[in-house]
């Protein structure tokens, strides 16, 4: 682990600033709905960073005020958004041909749990009367180059969500490459999971809370 | 075959009227952006029964969308999406049984619709491979690669927005209003697009059209 | 059979005035290179019909002449044309999906052969020195939803070329719907080939002279 | 990753430096409508051995991809329609057993770099069932239609032209020399286009913009 342990655990903000920080110069990027929508108030568009949204637009800006408010362009979260110079529109088809054919350079998605083996729970609680929603985020998951996790690293309940097998349903299988959380980041690899650091916890306390080998 | 342009007050439901009982309809959309409303209120009113009804998602608050399902006209909805913060209609007969659902990741619905409307059989997709969502389907292993076998989603009718149409029919979008819109122009038999504006033949650049005439068969002039 | 006996065989130009006559009104038409370009020369504009090139365009004009010429305008065949109002350009990729989608109403393609089933035989002599080059007849043949062929209904040898079974490479199987010839126009139907019409010699002559049952 | 756009008198040549023996290289163009001469001439100067070419056809006369034939460095062409008029290169080469050839229906060409780009391991194309070029290859009957499996066709590289560019790499076409450029270039792990003209990025409509610039690695600016 590079860097010195730190005293607190991450806040959303310092989560989101973390990827932005970790995304590198010119790549394409699609953040989904929800916590990874954050990511963008971190990006430094001098490094020429494109944003990809599912519903048909590479080149996606902040969101829209007042008079900037138009309902013809949303993002996929249905919020108004700009758009930036080199902007481009196309069809539901190509653009899920574009993340499927693994064009886009990151994705970063939410989660319930993620495996060791990289595998995503992130769409279904698996909860019987729960109305099924998968919206893109099968796409997505298998699509990017690099798929990041941005969450919490425990639940509510305090259950690690870094887990050896994931018990909710899943959303793709083995396509994590990293998890961005409140404690750590961490790197799937052929070898288990690296620790690249921790915060507001040792490895040690994590390896106990989490019952995971994490590698340093 | 060229299109027929309806204009005037009652041309959203003389462009409906032949939709059958049992029909599956495509329509266009992502939450609001790019859903034809007229079009879908005047098959609210038209009142064919037992439908299947294609879009990404379920529905919003009491309109569009959400009152089609409301007449329950809609025997069966194919989605991506259908659980929404005001999706109240669709949760409420879903729950009670009323709806039956079929949920298909959104690319895996866009391709299925570019499939049907470009005479593929099926194809091998990586999307929703090891989930619930695959099972039952045939898998495969393609170059170290696992894959599911989807086949392609036809409709009876198609019912699109569009920005602009030409007399003949052919149809430019606007920014993520375009989203589904051009793919199921092409996998419906019967594709009605209902647009801002009717141009001249020959006043669209042929460069940017996105939707051509061949796609359309009624385009209806909203105001 | 409706029409009167003709005295003497069709021309070129008589086979493509008769489909074109043929050709509904609105329809999106599709002619393959060779003798069923000639079938432009006979389209009356008026009635709206709208020509598809396989190479990326819809509402496809004449040929280009003097200034017209652009060498990014050109049609399957490779000769310069100009576009008409309403046309419109797509991808090849597009274009094809248009093709085996079935939106072409008709296609008119060229033949060697073509069976009483509807198989076609036209991108190959089967001779073994010949190089294959199939181009877009494959993709035409199967998906217009009428597919014409402009043929001689005799080859230089004397031998009909509407055969019982095809003996060269197959283009498509079961594809033919109408079999237009300077000595008769035929339907392919279920029950066999029907003879709509015939020129310059009897049905009786046309059944001897092919070997087959044609129906009256 | 962003576009480099490259000018000057050797753009070309340092565009196509890198490509390597035994590269796969998706060549744009229908006959000479498309086809990117000067980054074809580049790679004939380069001389990258060991070659797969993609094209619809297969040369004409003595220039282009006909002179690329001709340094006896493609190892294998795949194209759709190699038998020209003008096609003498290619014709020597074949009939000579220099030159190995796979001739595909130009639909299934453009559909399998298509899918090669799409991320889609494998279709079912009605288009050439029953056909010698079907032979050995999968079938299967899906709702009373026959079809072919066919598998996705890859590019290390695509060299295609396009009319203009901004400085991303979002690419325009002209007329039916657009063909198959927006194809491979997305179905190439290096796409090097061609333009006659580049733009300040902002200058193109997003709505016209056929490339967009992710499937675009270089930009020659030729004049």
């Amino acid at each position: 682990m590079s860097s010195p342990l730190e005293k607190t655990p991450l806040s959303k903000d310092g989560i989101a600033k973390l990827i932005a920080d970790d995304i590198p110069t010119g790549s394409f990027v699609n953040l989904g709905i929800g916590q990874p929508t954050l990511v963008a108030d971190h990006l430094d568009l001098e490094r020429g960073v494109v944003l990809h949204t599912e519903n048909g637009m590479l080149g996606m800006g902040r969101a829209a005020v007042g008079d900037e408010i138009d309902p013809d362009l949303i993002n996929a979260g249905k919020v108004p958004v700009v758009e930036t110079p080199g902007a481009s529109y196309f069809h539901h088809a190509d653009s899920f041909a574009m993340m499927r054919g693994g064009h886009l350079d990151v994705c970063v998605l939410g989660a319930f749990q993620v495996s060791v083996t990289g595998d995503l729970a992130n769409w279904h609680t698996g909860a019987a009367d729960a109305i099924p929603a998968v919206g893109g985020a099968m796409d997505l998951a298998m699509g990017a180059k690099d798929t990041y996790v941005m969450m919490t690293l425990f639940s509510k309940d305090g259950s690690a969500k870094l887990v050896e097998k994931c018990t909710y349903p899943l959303t793709g299988v083995a396509c994590v490459s990293r998890v961005y959380t409140d404690h750590g980041v961490f790197e799937i690899t052929p070898d288990g999971v690296r620790a690249r650091s921790t915060y507001g916890a040792t490895l040690d306390e994590l390896r106990e809370r989490t019952g995971l080998d994490l590698l340093d | 075959m060229s299109s027929d342009i309806l204009e005037g007050r009652d041309a959203a439901a003389r462009a409906v009227a032949d939709i059958p009982d049992g029909a599956t309809v495509l329509i266009g959309g992502f939450g609001p952006a790019g859903q034809p409303l007229e079009l879908i209120d005047a098959l609210s009113r038209h009142g064919a029964r037992d439908l299947t009804v294609v879009n990404n998602n379920a529905g919003n608050g009491d309109y569009g969308l959400a009152a089609l399902l409301k007449t329950g006209h809609v025997r069966k909805m194919i989605c991506s999406f259908p659980r929404q913060s005001d999706s109240w209609v669709f949760d409420d007969l879903y729950r009670s049984g009323r709806l039956e659902l079929e949920v298909v990741p959104q690319g895996n619905l866009a391709e299925r619709m570019r499939a049907a409307g470009a005479g593929i059989g099926g194809f091998f997709t990586p999307t929703s491979v090891g989930t619930p969502l695959a099972e039952g389907k045939e898998e495969r292993t393609i170059d170290g690669k696992d894959y599911v076998l989807e086949y392609p989603l036809h409709g009876d009718y198609a019912l699109v927005k569009a920005h602009r149409s030409d007399r003949m029919g052919n149809l430019v979008y606007r920014k993520t209003a375009r989203n589904f819109g051009p793919v199921m122009a092409t996998a419906a038999s019967t594709t009605i697009a209902q647009v801002n504006d009717v141009v001249a033949t020959g006043e669209l650049d042929p460069e940017v059209i996105v939707t051509p005439s061949i796609y359309v068969d009624k385009v209806v002039l909203t105001s």
